[in-house]
């Protein structure tokens, strides 16, 4: 399954990049088996993912709790609490 | 009928007022503008998430419209660099009655404030920088309209 | 710091909006701009209480400011003959945050209503006239502030 | 007892005049007592005063209630409830 994941702020300083295009095996079903998947590929994701409550998620520009489905070929944004306005 | 942009470029926030006004129809004309607080040469970087940024504000702004009796409407929301005093965001309503006005102005910025993609980077004079925390004054603030 | 001003002639709410910002202290600016109300034709007519009204309006604004964190703020009501469209009314606040930029705006604005000793007089298009009603609206919206 | 008295809006429009200046005999103590002696002076005065709850007052520019005593030499507005902002 194929996901094309963005990051923001300071999830992206962490991470070191702006975004990347993921296959993640089959049983990755949800935004947290994802979280999950990155984790165990190394130390930057498993700093920038530590504190899960503070992450916000997007599937394909939409707000989904950490518990949503994910599908093959969607846009998954991975940032902190939003701070505009 | 709220019309929204995303932009890095400054606006003009007296022409957009100016533009609100109708002839007859609005008794009330609301405008927030957020400012960049901050002392001299510090600066403010705004990151967004192109996009979900312009979905975000076309859905906060069909929402106002349809809580609030509002005739005219606009949501100008900066990113990129900009230095203390600058205008970050604006929101203006026109509306028949002062109270919906009020209501509808404050409601797109708390919501902007808690369900637009935008991120705010704060460097000080020395040049040490931080991402700005989210505040929990934000969310309580949105969540009174839930 | 909440300046007031009378007067007959129009006023520029773009410039006294700009005049407000700032250069880094204050975070909210926000403004509420009164309209003429009416068909094509018809007209309004403001009468005040001179010398009164010039009293109300800076008590009024020293209440605004001892209740809310206001940083600068801006008071113009116009008085003599109006057609719709036309601006009656312009309050502004600058705050440092935008929680207290409405609520100074909003108070100001619902003491005025009742508390400043304007009236108004509407005349049709065929000619026929009557002095506005007080609306019972207004004196609950004032009441909220007590 | 000198009043100086100013109408406004549709009490003015009544009353048919902007304002005067008065004497009044002793006795004579309160906005309420002003407007008693008033309305025995002629048809205009009963009229513009005929509902005074619908009445506000201003002495010396200064809001007022209906039995707020009143001195020599002072500015008495009397005038609907305000229609402005």
């Amino acid at each position: 399954m194929k996901l094309n994941i963005l990051y923001f702020a300071a999830t992206r300083d962490t991470v070191g990049m702006d975004g990347e295009t993921r296959d993640f095996p089959a049983g990755v079903a949800t935004v947290a088996d994802v979280l999950a998947a990155l984790e165990r590929e190394g130390e930057q994701y498993r700093a920038a993912f530590a504190e899960p409550s503070c992450l916000r998620f997007a599937l394909d520009q939409v707000f989904v709790g950490i518990d949503a489905p994910v599908r093959d070929g969607a846009e998954l944004g991975i940032f902190p609490p939003v701070t505009g306005g | 009928m709220i019309r929204t942009s995303v932009q890095a470029e400054a606006f003009d926030a007296a022409a957009e007022l100016a533009a609100l006004g109708g002839d007859g129809d609005a008794g009330a004309l609301v405008s927030f503008t957020g400012l960049v607080r901050g002392e001299p040469g510090s600066t403010l970087e705004l990151q967004h998430y192109p996009g979900m940024t312009e979905r975000q504000l076309d859905a906060i702004a069909g929402e106002a419209a349809e809580r609030f009796a509002v005739l005219r409407g606009r949501v100008i929301h900066r990113y990129g660099l900009l230095h203390p005093g600058d205008a970050i965001v604006f929101v203006a309503v026109a509306s028949p009655h002062r109270g919906d006005a009020f209501d509808a102005a404050r409601f797109l910025m708390d919501w902007l404030k808690t369900k637009a993609p935008f991120w705010k980077r704060e460097t000080r004079p020395d040049g040490t920088a931080h991402w700005v925390e989210a505040q929990a004054a934000d969310n309580e603030a949105a969540a009174l309209w839930d």
